[in-house]
């Protein structure tokens, strides 16, 4: 039993620190703006969600675990609503540029 | 022998060359925007550096501060310049020379303190009559306890000094503003984005900081950290135009900003009557004690929250 | 071997670095990101020996201490920002006479 | 169980370092901004992961984290608009 819990705990963890690093990539490879964006909202929820998932197992109490949960929706939370604001602030950006001046 | 200590010591030393890497990227960097990014990102990590030396407390500060509260400070006046880049000035030998005096200088000092680090013996700490006397403080957590009690001087010039940066800013309003709202008069779309999350946000905030500042009298945590959890909602909520800013002229902000010291010199005071200056009797130690850390984490908040908007503005 | 040594050593070339970037540059904010890193290293520094004395975690008192530097730092900042702000709506030339006013006044603030 | 946390947690400081070039070349702001937001992920994932080595302490600083690490974001936004006070979504309108 606790053989496999380990296993997917450890199984979990890399498959949450495969996004991570795809994100960092994506963040790094990627042409524009918006195609980084995309990569990073990978890594922010399902790098971290994965991660929250296979520490949850081995979590000594409820509280431990509903704490963890807290810090996902959390972050969950505020990606979204800042990635959304990045976008619409780097189209800005984009339009300064081709009308000179503001 | 255990295989543990390999893993742990890995990641420390690569936090540490990772946090000289950002410091070094923040300082050498053309791009005064990107320099103020690797300070916040520093802040994060140099977080992460104090949990792994077992100062919670310490980390808790600084995540709240050196990650939040900072890098709203910066990058609200570095946006807000036109060029940020340093010009790509002529190397001539005198600007030379102003890169590598400084250099020198700073590897000199790094270096002399390392060999301290390496060469002293360090043997004696606090932590014992600390411990020892945590008892007659009211409190089970040690660090409130020196903050708040074995070195509640310290925390009464603290405030001080916060309420004298406070009225400094103050001072650089222009005569003609003086009155109105801090900072500039925000706006967002109505139930767009931005008002939304600063309305979700501020309440959960208000939460986490009360479980700060209720674990800091017997676990982790207390006014500071909690105060600037409070400080960085306010702020998010005038931000998302949720509420207004406050003004620096009202009765009701100021008496928020002094609360704190005054009711710790209050304490202090009365403590003449009894022993001595700053004196907190055993027998009420701990309500006190709560009494005073609530209202100095009201003064905190408010006081961070009008030195980050800053003075009066009209928008350009 | 203390598990606390990289921090130390960490702190001290932060020490160095932040002092650094307080002489070398003439931006008066780029100055003020220098003066916070170099606060940040002495807490570091400070930290570190005391969980090097202790054989484990950073004692209360310094912890105490560092948390006070931390918000007085930040007080600081504040305030030297609003200067700098200040200062070019004026329309000073900056680099001289506000360059040496910004950078006194982290000093007296460094702990 | 704890080794394999840390050398995750090694292997993420490893991908912040990773986007710390991001936030050198730019070239726009917000590809600087971004950075900073995929470094703030990280740390809270990191805090999270060394947490069982030491106090349920730990997780509260990654629950700070996480409340405030879009601030500076937030920050940004509002001052990159036309007055420096506005929100983005406004003016596409």
């Amino acid at each position: 039993m606790s053989v496999i819990v380990t296993a997917t705990t450890i199984l979990l963890l890399l498959i949450g620190v495969a996004f991570f690093l795809a994100g960092s990539m994506g963040l790094l490879r990627f042409p524009d703006v918006h195609a980084r964006l995309h990569a990073l909202t990978k890594a922010d929820n399902l790098g971290l969600g994965f991660i929250t998932l296979a520490l949850l197992p081995q979590a000594a109490d409820v509280w431990i675990a509903s704490k963890l949960v807290m810090i996902w929706l959390l972050t969950m939370l505020a990606a979204a609503t800042v990635s959304q604001l990045i976008a619409r602030s780097a189209l800005h950006e984009e339009d300064v540029k081709q009308e000179p001046g503001p | 022998m255990a295989p543990a200590f390999s893993a742990l010591t890995l990641f420390d030393v690569v936090l540490c060359v990772l946090i000289i890497g950002v410091a070094l990227c923040s300082s050498s960097v053309r791009d005064l925007f990107a320099a103020t990014v690797l300070l916040i990102i520093y802040g994060v990590f140099v977080a992460i550096a104090w949990v792994r030396l077992g100062a919670v407390d310490v980390a808790l500060a600084e995540a709240a501060i050196g990650a939040g509260l900072t890098g709203v400070l910066l990058i609200g006046a570095v946006a807000r310049l036109k060029i940020t880049e340093s010009p790509a000035a002529a190397v001539s030998r005198w600007q030379f020379a102003a890169k590598v005096i400084p250099a020198s200088l700073g590897l000199l000092i790094a270096s002399g303190l390392a060999y301290l680090v390496l060469t002293v013996e360090w043997r004696e700490t606090l932590q014992a009559p600390v411990l020892a006397n945590l008892p007659d403080t009211g409190v089970l957590n040690p660090v409130t306890a020196v903050l708040l009690n074995y070195r509640a001087y310290d925390t009464l010039l603290e405030t001080s000094v916060l309420f004298a940066a406070l009225i400094a800013s103050w001072c650089t309003t222009h005569d003609d503003l003086w009155g109105e709202r801090a900072g500039l008069r925000q706006h967002t779309r109505r139930a767009g984005i931005l008002a939304t999350f600063g309305r979700f946000l501020p309440p959960i905030g208000l939460i986490v900081g009360i479980h700060i500042f209720w674990a800091g009298a017997d676990k982790w945590g207390g006014a500071f950290q909690a105060g600037t959890i409070f400080a960085a909602v306010w702020i998010l909520a005038i931000m998302a135009g949720v509420i207004d800013a406050p003004n620096a002229t009202g009765r009701s902000i100021r008496s928020f900003a002094v609360a704190g010291p005054m009711f710790f010199t209050f304490v202090a005071l009365t403590g003449v009557l009894a022993q001595s200056f700053l004196i907190i009797p055993v027998m009420v130690a701990k309500p006190l004690t709560l009494a005073i850390e609530a209202c100095l984490t009201l003064s905190i908040a408010a006081t961070l929250m009008l030195l980050v908007l800053g003075a009066p503005r009209r928008s350009a | 071997m203390n598990g606390s040594i990289p921090f130390a050593l960490c702190g001290a070339v932060l020490v160095g670095i932040g002092l650094y970037g307080v002489m070398a540059h003439d931006h008066l904010l780029r100055r003020l990101i220098a003066f916070n890193v170099t606060g940040s290293g002495v807490f570091l520094l400070f930290g570190s020996l005391s969980a090097l004395s202790s054989g484990g975690a950073t004692g209360a008192v310094p912890q105490a201490l560092i948390i006070t530097g931390i918000v007085v730092a930040v007080a600081s900042t504040a305030f030297v920002l609003a200067l700098v702000v200040r200062l070019k709506e004026e329309d000073v030339d900056a680099p001289a006479p506000g360059a040496f006013e910004g950078s006194s006044e982290h000093d007296d603030h460094a702990p | 169980m704890i080794e394999a946390y840390f050398f995750a947690a090694t292997v993420l400081l490893m991908t912040v370092a990773v986007c710390l070039v991001r936030v050198l070349r730019g070239p726009t702001r917000a590809d600087r901004m971004m950075g900073a937001q995929l470094a703030a992920t990280a740390g809270v994932a990191i805090l999270a992961l060394i947490s069982p080595a030491g106090s349920p302490a730990m997780l509260d600083v990654a629950l700070v984290l996480a409340l405030l690490g879009a601030f500076a974001a937030v920050a940004f936004v509002k001052a990159a608009t036309i007055d420096g006070a506005g929100d983005p979504e406004e003016e596409s309108q």
